[in-house]
């Protein structure tokens, strides 16, 4: 039997014997946000992995933080911090075993360093010199997305092209609440449960698309009420809570991997900063606002819990930090070297084959910095005339 | 048995067979030949698609190889995109050149650039079958030329054929591509006939040549697609008027076949573009620009344009006044400064 | 207050005081379609309205078929027939005011006619003499929208400027199952949640988008249930059940007009003819489905209540028929004659002012015919050299 | 005070002003005069736009009149058809280039042909306002220059300023117009200032005109929005060559003003078309056609094209190799076959 003969085979039959498809009690979110830190939950935590969550939370504060004083030094065209949100962004890379893939957003830089990747490469579209840093295949992580909601058909057709070869493997899709008003969000989820393909949304609801506010967004009781119009759960998590956004995405993992078909997960959790550096925040909410969720800290929550159960010494923490500061003075040091830029990669992977077109054009730019290299000015880089490997 | 020979027994063998049969075969022959090809769209499934080219596909491969997908165009091909970044080759349809439209975002700003974003990490090698052009009858919203718009978008490669056998031919050629294609089907050839022997071996076209489809001495007619054979006929027509004409069938609109269509201009000195998309803003402003370009001192007359008026596509009893037809043509050719030279 | 203003004025709140923003069990659909006819229910259904909505069946089943036996003399270019969908056309037309609009698809020509609209100018699109056959402004009914799920934006865009301009208008936009996969159904929904617009969707699920049947367009519980991600009610109706679909369909429009925001009505029915006359429905589904079906007719349905309640004489039958073929006769009487076109109206109502670029192109439209109508040739057509005035 | 008088105060009086400046005095004058305009957009409201182009608006005006929407380009235009239906006059804000492709289907099959499709009855008189180009060190899908898909889009104007006065004064127009116009916005210009008085009566531009920003013998340097600045740059910097050349800023890419184009390129001789857009496809080659058509005979060289490559906009720091700079556009006027003619 092939994959997409597996679904049930429900015809409409006229309305005396019409039945729901699915119950749809299981796919509503409960009324909370799932917690675990501070509740009766945590005591059944792996402490091995709350641990690995802190040291990954305060290593995540530490990479928002050196990122937005990378913009102050022009060393970044722009930076979206996802300072407030670590706990979202580690999460989703730590629930990923390596063969699964990550599709994150913009402001998801954080989720792939997370899972590993050189934070340099993560950086590469905002620094301004390559729009994708890496290779996506040898990481499983996806360009990072700008055009909203793009990127979820992506990780449902990733997925079920998985499923369809019969590989074991789990794409996780990371979008914001604004991005979920775009038609590709529909689009995406309804394939996804239609196809029965192992894929975990994960909406961070961070209060705000740049200024506008969730409830100008959605009328909904909450995002993961939209789960149920596509047959799939919707779970509530409380975002700021790494052990509960971990187990949640564990679960929804678990559930793609099993065959069980996609999960949407919406975790409210709340944007600290700007937009991006660009932004200015004060124009559209007020200090009180982002104050109160001071108290409600990813890192501060997590570390409560750490310290009440007496897991988290003194050692332990200067180790975290240590690592963190490693992490941020490799970066600064090495976002502070020019890229070494060639121009006439330009010309490079528009097709496979360079056109005739393209060959015209790049003689073209090829002779103009040689000239400009000759004139002894300052020549724009690169003029060796031969395209770079690169 | 000799290359002749088994030629000479291909032709012989040879059947009428329809465009729609033959972009059939070539789907078929690419899902059986290469295990990573998979079709998908609206009603390709059991129903063959409302064209019928995808007939049968599913009932041999499975719907995992030929899919009904939910009705979203944006969906059917960002989630080829997804395919593709997993190393398949996703041949998508899409049911009318019009509601292409939906899927735009995802063409332009992820299929043309995938490649060039990923600096050739990450190609997408994914065809977009779109049935296009009028003729056809059909009501509004299904007989748009949509190809200005894919042939401004680098990345894309955007082909469309005229004949039975280029249809095969170039179909095989855009799926087996590693770059994301535009397959522009003409829908109102899809019944149009030829000989052919679809077991025969059978030409694999490369992308980016124009075809000479009759020489002549007089003026090139530049063409493509549901044009090709209204300019032959055109061609046929001038005979009477004494023009010996030379139609170009470019096939492949990117890339572009500079080095054939500069040639027979420079023999003839004098062009004709003829398409049925509106002029304005349309495929042959960049045509005729690009030929003047390259031959301005071998032009008799400056390129002209016979094109679709510059309007929304009429209704069906009145798209015939819309459609460039031989005459329409012919008085082109006739205002090609025919006193001004050779 | 502005009308924007009225909204909650709802802020992402931390987690400890996190609440649903409106309670998701009011929007939430029954388990089954809503039924009157055979019921109790039927009880207390207007027995004027019962008659009319008869006679609008009636009628109605013979424009279907009308236009069908059109398209065989080759007088229609293509008719996607709503042949047992009746119930649906009909109610949608008769919960409306005059001041109200309707947004039809493609399919929905009957609900126009049945709202009063000329058959003749409703089938213009299909016969093909032009693309929208009437003055929308004028019959409140806009242009039947081809592209699927389009025309939702439209609905929601139209009722909310009615709103803002204070006037009492009521929006009701038609749409296939199939058609709720589109981006643009999401967007519509959405949008006209936020705003709390004056729109009634209504779903007509026949069961099929052309070949593909429901099971492979959606998983949800049913099409009702994606309502409630927009923090919008759903309801089911059965769609054969014209005094159902007609109640419900009147509390969402009241609901509407009372500034209680929109509402999402999935009626289940089924399409008894193929898609259009163009395709060929054996190739992908069974008669025995079709004809279970039949025992389900919405005039059977409705002719069994009338009977059983003594509503339905012969002379009534008598002259309820009578009217539908007089109907009839006069569609396919005045669709027999050719339409009278002018080919220089290609050039009208492009842009306001024709530019100088379409007077160039007129100009050569004109000198063609003019040519041709000198050469005594059958003329193409209209050939005064003048454009009409249409 | 007399005519002249008055003026002369009102140049006394101004001050200089940014071109997103002028743009929003012109949203502003709208609102404010006609009660059926409305503005809807992405963060349109409080923020002001990214651009802050409507800063100000939704506290003066209202959150009924300037609207944050949800987050979803086809929605806001989607909405924005149905306003104009009910007799508003809606000014869409689509926050960059790429960002309106989601709107595609949307401003294809309904925008531009509502009018047509119903012959008159429903003219939808939208203004979508699109900031577009490069220049400005954004990341990807920031920098698109996509005038061509709507120039090939019959039943829209396209529209774009390159001066503040222009700014204000089409924009006015176009808000005015019965018809729906695709408003580009060049980002690099936003912040390009003038001397502007904003409480002088300001002309309102007609749509459609071209103007000639500088008058030469030379040649024509034919270009609109972000290009003119760098055309009347390269114009002075080929004094020193020995080039008078002219530059003509097209204003409206729809309706194109071949009058004052085609009288230009007669006097000159020689042209030269100018747009970052890409090249191939793009609107270069539908003017170089159109103006080639008109002015063949007087033409001493084709006209030639001086574009954006034929590739996906560029990073931030490789963007200045790829934009038509200064050189790159004398190099052109250089080969324009001077020993051939006059
Ligand atoms: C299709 C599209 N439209 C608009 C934008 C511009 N834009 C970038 S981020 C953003 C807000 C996104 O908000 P949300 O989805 O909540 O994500 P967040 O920034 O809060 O992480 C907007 C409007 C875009 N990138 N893509
Ligand atoms: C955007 C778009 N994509 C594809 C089509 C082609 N098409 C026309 S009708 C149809 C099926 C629609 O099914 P449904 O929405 O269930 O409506 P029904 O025909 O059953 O009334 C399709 C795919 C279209 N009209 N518009
Ligand atoms: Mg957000
Ligand atoms: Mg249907």
């Amino acid at each position: 039997m092939t994959v997409m003969e597996q679904r049930g085979v429900y015809r409409p039959t006229p309305p005396p014997a019409w039945q729901l498809r699915t119950d749809p009690a299981p796919l509503l979110p409960d009324a909370e946000p799932y917690r675990v830190l501070g509740t009766e939950a945590a005591g059944k935590a792996d402490e091995e992995l709350l641990g690995r969550l802190y040291a990954q939370l305060v290593r995540g504060r530490r990479y928002n933080t050196q990122a937005t004083a990378l913009t102050k030094q022009g060393r970044l065209a722009v930076y979206p911090s996802s300072t407030g949100q670590e706990a979202c962004e580690v999460a989703a890379a730590l629930v990923l075993q390596d063969r699964d893939w990550l599709f994150p957003s913009y402001r998801d830089t954080l989720a792939a360093v997370a899972r590993g990747l050189d934070p340099v490469q993560a950086l590469t579209l905002l620094r301004g010199d390559w729009h994708t840093g890496y290779d996506p295949r040898e990481h499983r992580i996806a360009p990072l997305c700008t055009p909203l909601a793009t990127q979820l058909p992506h990780a449902v057709g990733l997925a079920h092209a998985a499923r369809l070869k019969g590989d074991d493997v789990v794409a996780l899709a990371m979008v914001g609440d604004g991005g979920t008003s775009e038609g590709d969000f529909h689009e995406a989820l309804n394939f996804a449960a239609v196809w029965r393909a192992p894929v975990v949304f994960l909406v961070q609801n961070n209060g705000f698309a740049i200024s506008v506010p969730l409830d100008k967004q959605t009328a909904a009781p909450s995002l993961a009420h939209k789960a149920v119009g596509y047959g799939m759960p919707g779970r509530l998590v409380d975002g700021n809570d790494a052990a509960a956004v971990h187990e949640v995405l564990s679960e929804a993992v678990s559930r793609a991997r099993e065959g069980g078909g996609p999960t949407l997960v919406e975790a409210v959790t709340y944007r600290m900063e700007a937009h991006t550096n660009a932004d200015d925040a004060t124009r559209y909410r007020g200090d009180a606002e982002v104050e109160a969720w001071r108290d409600h800290d990813p890192i501060l929550l997590l570390e409560r819990e750490l310290t009440e159960r007496g897991l988290l010494d003194e050692d332990r923490t200067r180790a975290v930090r240590y690592d963190a500061e490693a992490m941020a003075a490799d970066l600064r040091e090495r976002m502070n070297r020019d890229p070494d830029l060639d121009p006439m990669d330009l010309f490079g992977h528009v097709y496979a084959e360079q056109t005739s077109q393209l060959r015209e054009q790049a003689a073209q730019l090829r002779a103009e910095l040689e000239a400009s290299a000759e004139e002894g000015a300052e020549g724009a880089g690169g003029a060796d005339g031969e395209e770079s490997g690169r | 048995m000799s290359t002749v020979a088994a030629e000479r027994a291909a032709k012989k063998a040879a059947k009428p067979a329809t465009m729609a049969q033959a972009l059939g075969r070539a789907l078929r022959d690419s899902l059986a030949e290469d295990p990573t090809v998979h079709v998908l769209g609206e009603d390709v499934g059991v129903l063959g698609g409302v064209f019928r080219v995808t007939d049968g596909l599913t009932k041999e491969f499975g719907e995992d190889r030929c899919t009904d997908t939910p009705l979203a165009e944006a969906g059917i091909l960002g989630t080829a995109v997804g395919m593709a970044m997993y190393g398949l080759r996703p041949v998508v349809e899409m049911q009318f050149d019009a509601f292409a439209y939906p899927a735009f975002e995802q063409l332009i700003s992820h299929v043309a650039r995938m490649r060039n974003r990923t600096q050739g990490a990450m190609p997408l090698p994914i065809t977009v079958r779109v049935p296009y052009g009028g003729g056809i009858g059909g009501v509004e919203h299904h007989s748009d030329s949509s190809e200005a718009y894919y042939m401004a978008t680098p990345g894309l490669h955007v082909v469309t054929p005229a004949t039975v056998a280029d249809a095969y031919g170039l179909l095989r050629a855009s799926i087996a591509s590693d770059d994301p294609v535009v397959f522009l089907e003409p829908k109102r050839l899809y019944w149009s006939k030829a000989d052919w022997n679809p077991d025969a071996p059978q030409a694999v076209e490369p992308i980016g040549r124009a075809v000479v489809r009759r020489t002549g001495r007089s003026a090139t007619l530049l063409t493509y697609g549901p044009s090709v054979p209204v300019c032959m006929e055109a061609a046929e027509a001038a005979v009477a008027e004494g023009w010996d004409l030379e139609v170009v069938d470019l096939r492949s609109l990117v890339p572009f076949d500079d080095e054939t269509v500069a040639a027979s201009v420079r023999r003839t000195g004098r062009a004709v573009v003829v398409h049925e998309s509106n002029g304005f803003g349309g495929p042959g402003g960049e045509i005729a620009a690009r030929v003047t370009e390259r031959c301005f001192h071998h032009l008799e007359a400056p390129v002209l344009r016979v094109a679709g008026f510059d309007i929304p596509y009429p209704p069906p009893m009145l798209e015939r006044h819309h459609l460039p037809g031989v005459d329409r043509i012919l008085d082109a050719v006739a205002r090609l400064q025919w006193e001004a030279g050779s």
